[in-house]
Formats: structure tokens, sequence, C-alpha cells
């Protein structure tokens, strides 16, 4: 099995702990994640930072991982149905146009999200908010 | 603190003096349910019955009594499946005791004793007309107003209720108050 | 923070005001132990027996809601008994003398039967706070979740200002960010008010650079906090400002905002909701779309963490099933929608973002890489700069004319007080073995065998005795919005009247009881205050199966078909 | 001379970390791929928190240790330098832990197993210092604050050495301040 090692940053709280993963790529799964010298953890990790990786494999304890697109065709109550990306991107994107031609751009909220999502995915969100959308009602946890 | 494992009753041998006021006690308290038991041993028409036994030794002498295991030698030894568990504590149900004697001999302790059932002020006979016996070992006083016997008539005191969880977690507090004193050990 | 986590220990004393650090951030809590171990001195402002308080050399225990007395009473003290740094004052603040106003009648004497905190101890913090140096303020959501956080924070800075304590290493004020990319949401503006880099929206200049870079006009109306979403749902008369479509992603209001039955109501009467997440929760029940992403171990990309450090996380493992990345999705969507984004990858992104902002502009994916870690601000690419480990050096402020400002304010009590129908009161307080909504360490197996349903509700020993309560025993707590199920644990690490609940749970869910009153500049919830009741429940072992009974039909509700538990 | 691990109340935060890594020492690294409630969640040291302190208490390896005395089936004895329990021997009957007076011993299921009566089995358990686990006590080893710490023979032995050194010094400077 090919094993590689892969330092990445805790995603749990805001210490921002270095962690060095164990990875078996042959078997796309995590053997084990010992702490990193990182600036701010200096070689240690809390419980989180030790034993919270497994959610990856999705064992369904509280909850499971989304794994396709889904759209409740049939309103509010309807079960969803899964459907290709193709298909619910071009339902967003249809249904944010109508309510914007509707109602104008402030009609719509989005948010950010202060998790695993990243910088990136963070910017892009406001940049679709403010510019594609045309509203500056883009907000996220950190205010709760 | 929710109650997880059972408790149990066990003696100090260096208080106990023999007295059997426990003995006599256990046993009043269990056989006044089905025999006419008074205040005074002249009324006592039926055979003592204790689940706890005085026993002497080189050290002196205390009660032994059930310690109501959690897996418990004699539950998984009764084939007759007559040994239970309610409330966490280990019961034996006398109705179904046949008296094959397996739980006294898988049990370490020597907790158990086959003595003879008695209802109504007599012994109960057997077809044969012997009679009937039963594994009579400490229910904890399950069901009898104000909990176990033995340690209310104890005059010295010798018999202590035990809860191990409750009392483990405050031997837990004292430990971790004396690493407070330990903590410049080198 | 304007202080990196590693001065922490290096601080000659430590006011930690409203902060848990152990339950929040174990690897600053190291910090601080390790401060300890070399002489810091340690102030802890906080209600309950914290770990930071049982190490601390003077552990204030105020009474909930009552910050800002306090801090005015410290400044009062600081400034009565001449221990404040006049020169500092001198050359790099304005607005002291009218400060002064504001805190000259918050004496020790003035603030003790609001804090109920004896007078002398207030005198002996706020001395020891002057006349220890470097010293040091750390705050978390105990200032923060109050209707006077902003008043509590600038109440803060003022200590920090007053003694002087700004421009060097291990001083100055922190609010330990909770999240591992809170700081880095908050940095790439996704906030109503400010465009990444904290340019604000309502400067033209800066709106007029965004238009020319995003090539069309924006908005200069500052937008929607997320706390007013449900208002501006359910009872905004004017029509111009009432929402219709919510795109939510990577959060979950409907456990993580304050009064969740009327949040409930908003998500199910909003025209429409798309969910963008990696995990099923009580969100997704009222979505109308759902976008799977892929999780942290699955992408890559870069976090900010709490002291303003750019950090890259990377793939560990592919992702099964039909995801995509979070910025992808965005990106195709916008395409969709006749606005194109299309990137090759996180790093394209990322420099277009840094060179929009110049406190981030030198912070290159190669310098994050070379270093680690890089602070904010860096503003020149080249590698010599290697960010800013703490902010405000010399004492030069990031105002026009660079001097910091004092602002003093009044207190004011909490906005729902405890009455004789609900006698107690309620804060939000974490776990320190879970995290936010709980989806991701919910399942992490040790982590759900080390803590799981229903939480606790942390309970002072003398009320628990009064109403008999036993350590583990199921109660209701209830407050005039909701109620939930939990576990009691006793405790002498809080005072009477007082109750403590986490808010991971989605059985002893305390979001059910939270107000939402906020703060009126920061929008921010008063989640450290409401008022609650709590009953007995007689029959425990009704209780017991109703709570297993919850769980499970949360279970079947996310949609989860294996069997009890996990999916060998 | 028996080891053990003590932990400091002045370093411990009370997170709890070294009672996961006791479980995943002994249980294996499998236990993040199986059924949560397949195996038995045991932690063999147990977090306290009182008003003063928060510390981990586990055993403490005693030399004349109680727990051994008063087991009725011998399954307590001495393994190298720790006190083990072997608990296909034990049937739970809580002498032990009611014995130990440092309260660290409990009752845990054996998952997996079953008595007559169709519960699981309940047995002892308690620290065993990893014996048999490589790297030694995990717990030491995953305590972010290095607030537990692996006491040997030859360190205490060493630390007795050095106070009596110097309990030497202070009688010796009571007796000649001057020199």
């Amino acid at each position: 099995m090919a094993l590689k090692q892969v330092q990445t940053t805790c995603p749990y709280c805001g210490a921002g702990c270095q962690i060095m993963f164990t990875v078996d790529a042959d078997a796309n799964k995590i053997v084990e994640a010992v702490p990193a010298d990182g600036r701010t953890n200096a070689g240690t990790l809390c419980l989180k930072g030790h034993y919270g990786w497994d959610y990856l494999n999705d064992p369904q304890i509280l909850t499971k991982r989304l794994r396709k697109p889904m759209i409740r065709k049939g309103g509010k109550k309807s079960p969803l149905e899964e459907v290709s990306w193709e298909e619910a991107i071009s339902y967003v994107a249809a249904k944010l146009t109508e309510i914007k031609e509707k109602f104008g751009p402030d009609s719509i909220m989005g948010t950010g999200s202060a998790r695993g999502a990243g910088n990136e995915a963070n910017y892009l969100m406001q940049k679709f908010m403010r510019a594609c959308i045309g509203t500056n009602n883009v907000d996220h946890c950190a205010r709760i | 603190m929710k109650k997880e494992i059972g408790s149990f009753v066990v003696g100090d041998s260096t208080k106990c003096t023999g007295c059997k006021a426990c003995e006599l006690a256990c046993f009043t308290v269990h056989s006044r349910k089905e025999n006419p038991v008074g205040k005074t041993v002249g009324t006592v028409t039926v055979p003592v019955t204790p689940r706890l036994y005085l026993t002497k030794f080189e050290g002196g002498c205390m009660p032994i009594q059930c310690k109501h295991c959690e897996d418990a030698p004699c539950l998984n030894a009764c084939t007759k499946k007559a040994i239970t568990r309610i409330d966490h504590q280990v019961i034996v149900d006398q109705e179904k005791c046949i008296g094959c004697k397996d739980c006294m001999q898988a049990c370490p302790f020597g907790a158990i004793a086959l003595l003879p059932v008695s209802k109504g002020g007599k012994v109960v006979a057997q077809v044969s007309g012997e009679t009937r016996v039963y594994a009579s070992k400490c229910d904890l006083c399950q069901g009898i107003e104000g909990g176990p016997a033995c340690v209310r008539v104890c005059p010295h005191q010798a018999l202590r209720l035990v809860d191990p969880e409750a009392e483990r977690e405050e031997k837990n507090i004292r430990a971790a108050e004396a690493l407070l004193l330990t903590k410049n050990w080198r | 923070m304007s202080m990196g986590i590693p001065e922490i220990e290096d601080a000659g004393c430590l006011l930690c005001f409203g902060y848990n650090g152990a339950d929040s951030h174990p690897i600053v809590a190291r910090r601080i132990v390790r401060g300890r171990q070399k002489g810091m001195k340690i102030i802890c402002a906080d209600p309950r027996v914290t770990e930071t308080a049982r190490i601390s050399d003077i552990h204030l225990q105020l009474k909930g809601g009552s910050n800002l007395a306090l801090v005015n009473a410290m400044a009062n003290v600081i400034w009565t008994e001449g221990l404040a740094d006049t020169q500092f004052i001198e050359e790099h603040t304005k607005g002291y003398d009218e400060f002064l106003k504001v805190i000259e009648k918050y004496t020790p004497e003035y603030a003790e039967p609001i804090t109920h905190i004896p007078a002398e101890e207030i005198r002996k913090a706020a001395r020891m706070y002057a006349t220890t140096k470097p010293a040091m303020i750390l705050y978390g959501m105990g200032v923060c979740q109050f209707t006077q956080a902003v008043d509590v924070v600038k109440g803060l800075a003022n200590l920090a200002l007053m003694t002087g304590n700004f421009g060097g290493p291990s001083m100055g004020i922190g609010p330990v960010r909770g999240q591992n990319n809170v700081q880095g949401a908050c940095d790439m503006g996704a906030l109503p008010n400010s465009y990444p880099g904290y340019q604000n929206v309502t400067d033209p200049a800066v709106r007029e650079k965004f238009e020319k870079a995003w090539g069309v006009p924006l908005s200069d109306k500052v937008g929607c906090p997320i706390t007013h979403v449900p208002h501006r749902v359910l009872h905004e008369e004017d029509e111009s400002k009432r929402i219709h479509a919510y795109y939510i992603f990577g959060e979950d209001p409907a456990q993580s905002d304050p009064d969740l039955a009327e949040v409930r109501e908003a998500l199910d009467k909003c025209d429409f909701v798309v969910m963008q997440d990696i995990y099923m929760n009580k969100t997704g029940l009222y979505a109308d779309v759902i976008l799977p992403a892929t999780a942290w171990g699955e992408n890559e990309g870069v976090y900010t963490c709490a002291d303003r450090g750019f950090q890259r996380f990377r793939k560990l493992i592919e992702p099964e099933g039909d995801l995509k990345p979070d910025w992808q999705i965005i990106a195709e969507i916008s395409t969709a929608m006749g606005y194109p984004m299309n990137y090759k990858n996180t790093e394209e992104i990322w420099d277009e973002l840094i060179d929009l902002c110049p406190s981030f502009k030198g912070a290159t994916y190669e310098k994050i890489e070379k270093y680690g870690c890089v602070q904010w601000p860096c503003r020149d690419k080249s590698l010599e700069d290697k960010g800013t480990p703490y902010l405000h050096k010399n004492g030069v402020f990031a105002t026009a004319d660079h001097k910091a400002l004092f602002y003093g304010t009044d207190w004011h009590p909490p906005l729902e007080l405890e009455n004789d129908q609900y006698p107690m009161t309620l804060s939000t307080v974490r776990e320190v073995g879970h995290y936010s909504v709980r989806t991701m360490t919910g399942n992490c197996r040790t982590l759900r065998n080390l803590e799981d349903e229903p939480g606790w509700v942390q309970m002072n020993t003398e009320d628990c005795r009064r109403m008999g309560f036993v350590k583990g025993e199921l109660v209701k707590i209830l407050s005039k919005r909701g109620y939930c199920i939990t576990r009691c644990l006793p405790t002498d690490r809080v005072k009477p009247g007082a109750t403590y609940m986490t808010y991971q749970w989605w059985i002893g869910a305390c979001n059910e009881l939270t107000t939402a009153k906020l703060d009126p500049i920061s929008n921010t919830p008063e989640y450290k205050y409401c008022a609650c009741r709590v009953e007995k429940i007689e029959d425990q072992e009704w209780a017991e199966r109703h709570v297993m009974e919850l769980y499970d039909d949360i279970r079947a509700q996310m949609g989860i078909d294996t069997g009890k538990g996990a999916k060998a | 001379m028996n080891y053990f691990v003590k932990g400091n109340p002045d370093l411990c935060i009370g997170c709890r970390t070294c009672m996961i890594g006791c479980v995943v020492a002994h249980e294996g690294k499998h236990i993040f791929e199986i059924d949560p409630d397949s195996y038995t969640f045991n932690p063999k040291l147990h977090m306290v928190k009182t008003a003063k302190l928060s510390v981990p208490v586990q055993c403490k390896h005693c030399e004349n240790p109680a727990c051994m005395a008063v087991c009725p089936v011998g399954a307590i004895s001495r393994k190298g330098n720790a006190v083990v329990i072997d608990t296909d021997k034990c049937m739970g009957c809580k002498s032990c832990m009611d014995a130990c007076p440092f309260g660290a011993i409990n009752m845990v299921p054996v998952a997996g197993s079953s008595q007559a009566d169709g519960s699981e089995k309940v047995v002892a358990n308690k620290c065993d210092l990893c014996s048999g686990i490589p790297s030694g006590p995990a717990c030491v080893r995953v305590c972010p604050t290095a607030a537990l710490t692996l006491v040997t023979e030859e360190e205490l032995d060493s630390a007795m050495e050095k106070k009596r050194q110097e309990a030497a010094r202070t009688a010796y400077r009571e007796m000649y301040p001057q020199k």
C-alpha cells in the first residue's frame, strides 16, 4: 500500500494547528494523524486534532454525508430527489434569476462559511452575491 | 448518581464480635413475608434461614455475604436460570431453585447456602416428604423498607453498604487533591 | 487578535475576560498554562470557575451580564490611582477626557452591587493589570454574545490604551476567533458591510476599485446581517426589504442561530432555500435544493487562523460520490446566471483576491508554502516581508491620524432578566470534544463515545440538592421560547441561579431557549443571558427512552439507512 | 518498584485527550472504521473536575496493592513494572473497586461477550501502564500540555536522593552559617 505523508491545518478551532497525516493512497483512506510542528501548536494537538478526522469515512452516527445534488421538485414539503449537477445548477440559477427580477437583488440573502470551505470559496461567494446577484446581503456565523 | 452497577454489603472483622444479630435480623425481615415471626425468639416456629453467614477464622470473625458480582459465576452456572439480575442486584428465585448446588460451588466467596423453605409457620415438604430447600444468598433486602437489615442492627457498625460507583467518584476527588500535594515531586 | 498566539506565554500579565481557552482552544490554553509556569500573572473575569480561573491570581467571578460595569470600574481605578501611561495616551490616542467623564461614576463601590465583586478585588485586579508589563487581554464569546458586546470590546481596548499596552509583543487585545476559518471568512468580505480586506462597501473609492476589477456596478447599500433574516422573511412590512431567497453555504442556522422556532418558521416561509454543505442537517430539512460539497480533507485552499495567520490546508483523500469543491459550485451557478467565473484552481482565485486587498497582497501561495504561515498584514510580495506577528507596532493605529480613539459608555443590564416564572439564567458555553453544530465531530466515533446526546446542563451543586437532581439525571429546561431535555451536571464551578449549556446538541438543543435580542451595532444575539427554568422529570425510564427515540428520529430524518450507529 | 503515571493539576486543562488516547491505544486504530458501539469505550483514567482542580486520576501501581490482596480469584498480578488485571479471570465482584482508595478501578462491559442472562460480561478496568503497547503510556504522549508524566523507579529514586542531599545542605548551613 502506498503511504504518503500530508501536512494540513486542523478543521476545528481557530488555533490553526498543523497535523501530519499518513494516508494510504491506494485504499484512499487515512491511516494516522500525529501533531506537526506548527507555529501555534508546536508539536501538540487536542482531542479534536488527534481524533476528529474519521467522519470522512461517513460512519453515519448522527447524520450522513451528502453525495448527490437533490431538489424538492414537488415544493416545500415534498421529498428530495437526486438530480444531475447540470439540472441542479440550472435550476438554482433560474430560480435566483426569477426572484431577482421579481423582487430585486436585495431580496436574496447569501452566507459565507467559517468552517471547512476555505478563504477562496468565501471570496467567490461574496463576489457572486455582489457582482452576479448585485447585493451586499452576505454574512456568516462570525456574527452568531 | 444514576445506578450503573450493583451495590453490596461487606463486613469488617476488626469490629465484628460474632454476635449474629445480623443473621437473625436478615432471617426475620425475609421470613416475616411468609411466616408469623414476632418480636421474640419464642414466636419462631421455622428454621432460622439467614442470607449471610458468620464465619470464624484465625484472624477473628465476620459475616460473609454476596457481592452481587457484575459477571456473576452463580448466575452463569445456574442452568435452571433461577438467578437473574433485578435493578443491578443478583437475585435467586426461591420457587424455581431445585437445589442443584452449582451456584454454591461457583461462588468464590461461599456466599450461598442451601436452607429450608418455610411458609405459614412450617417447613414446606416435597413430594417425598423431605423438606424443600433453596439457594439462600443476600438479596440486599430488595423491597424491604429501610434497606439492608444486617447493616441496621449491627451493634458495632461492622457492616457497610457499598455503592461502588458513588464512592469511586468521591475517592477520585480525594486522589486528585493528593496530586496537588505531590506535583513538585521532582 | 492584535498579538500572535505564541506570544501569550511571554506576557507579564494576562487579563482573560469572558474567554474559556480550555474548552474553546486547548492549544491556546496550553500557552496560558505555560505562561503561568513562567510566572505570568493571570486575572480571569468569568462567572464560572474555568480552567484559567482556577490557576489565576485573581478570579473576578462577576454576575453574568455585568461586563461593562467591571471594565469601567477597572478603568476608573487605573485613572484615579494615577496608573495610566499618560505619555502613551498623549502621543497615540484621542478622546481621553470625554472617556473619563463617562467612567467617573464607576468607582469600584458603584460597580460592586452590579458585578457582585468586592470593590477591593476590583482595585487589586486593576492595579495588577496596570502595573505588570507587558499586559495582554484575551476575550471571547463571554464578551461578544451580549447586547452590550461592542461597548465592552471598546471598554477593554480602553484599558489597553490607558496602560500603553499596544505596539509591542505579548500585549494588546485579542478576540480569540472560535472556528478554523471564521477569521478567514471575515477577511474575505463575507460581511454585509465590507469587501475583502475590510474595505468598506460605503466608501466610493473602494467600491469603484471593485467595480473596475469585477466589471459590474456594485450596490452601495450595507447588506442584511444573518440575524435579521428571520425578521426580514416573516415580519418585514417594507416589500423592498423582504427576503425571498436564502443561499446557505456551509452554515446551519436551524441549529446554531438563536430562537430556533422562529428560524424554522423563516426557512419554511422563505420562497427559495438553497443549502450547500457536506452533511445533511436540520437546515437541510427546509432546503429546496441541496448541493453536496467536498469536505475538509477532500479539498484544499487557505484558512486564516485566530491570530491572522494564512495557512494552507491540503487534500488528504479523494471524495466519494458526485461532489464538487464549494468554489466550483459557486462559480458554475454564477456562470449559469450570466456572470462568468472560471478558475482552474484555488491559487488562481487567491492571486486575484490578494491583489485587491493591500493588507494581503504579499501573502502568495509560494510564501505561505515556504514559511508555513503568514500573518497579515503582509503588503509586499517579496519573500523578505514575512507578515506581521503583532499589530499597531510603536503605537501606530489604523485610523486616519494613526491615533486610537477612547470610547466610554454606560452599562445596561441584559434585556431578558430572570423572573418568577423563569427564575434562573442560561448562558451558552463550549464542549471541548465537539465543534460547531457537531455534524463533523458528531460523526467521529471516539469524540461521540466520549460525549454524546443529550449533553449536559451545568448547575450549582446547592441548586441541584434543593431541586433534588443527581448527576446524569435527565431534566427539562425551558425558556419562554422553547424547551429541551438534557442531563444535569451538578458542579461547584457554577454560582447558584445560573445554568450553562453547549449549543452542539441536537436533542439537548439549548438554542431552542436562547433569545434573539441583538447588539445594536454588531447584531450578535445575547446568547450569554436569558431567563430559564429547570424542571424535574419524574419518570427517568421514560425520559431515557424518549431521548433514544428522538435520536433515532433524527437519524431517520437525516436519511441514515444503516443500522443503529455506524456503517461497519 | 512499579512505575506509574501521574497528572499535574497546574498543567491539566481538563480536555480529556488522554482518555481517548487510552482507548485508542488499547483497542487499536481499527476503531476509526468500525461501529462505535461494537467495542467498549473504557478509558483507564478518569478526569476529575472540582472548583479547585482538573486532573485525571488513574492506578498508582502500588507496591502492596490492596486490589491484588482482595481479589478472590487471583486475577490481579504484577507484570513488569505494572499491576495488571486478567479480565478473563475477573467476574466483576468489585472487591478491588471497593478496596482501591483512589477509585482507580471501574467496571466496564466486555463488548460482544454474554452472561447467561444475555447481558454482557462486566469486569474490572484500570490503568495497565500500556504494558505491551509500543511507545509507552498513550495518555502521556497525547496530552497537549504535558500534564501527565511517567514516573519510573530510577526517576523516583534520583528525586528522593536529590531531596535528601538538599536537606543535608540546609542542615549543614544551619550549623555553620558563615561557611
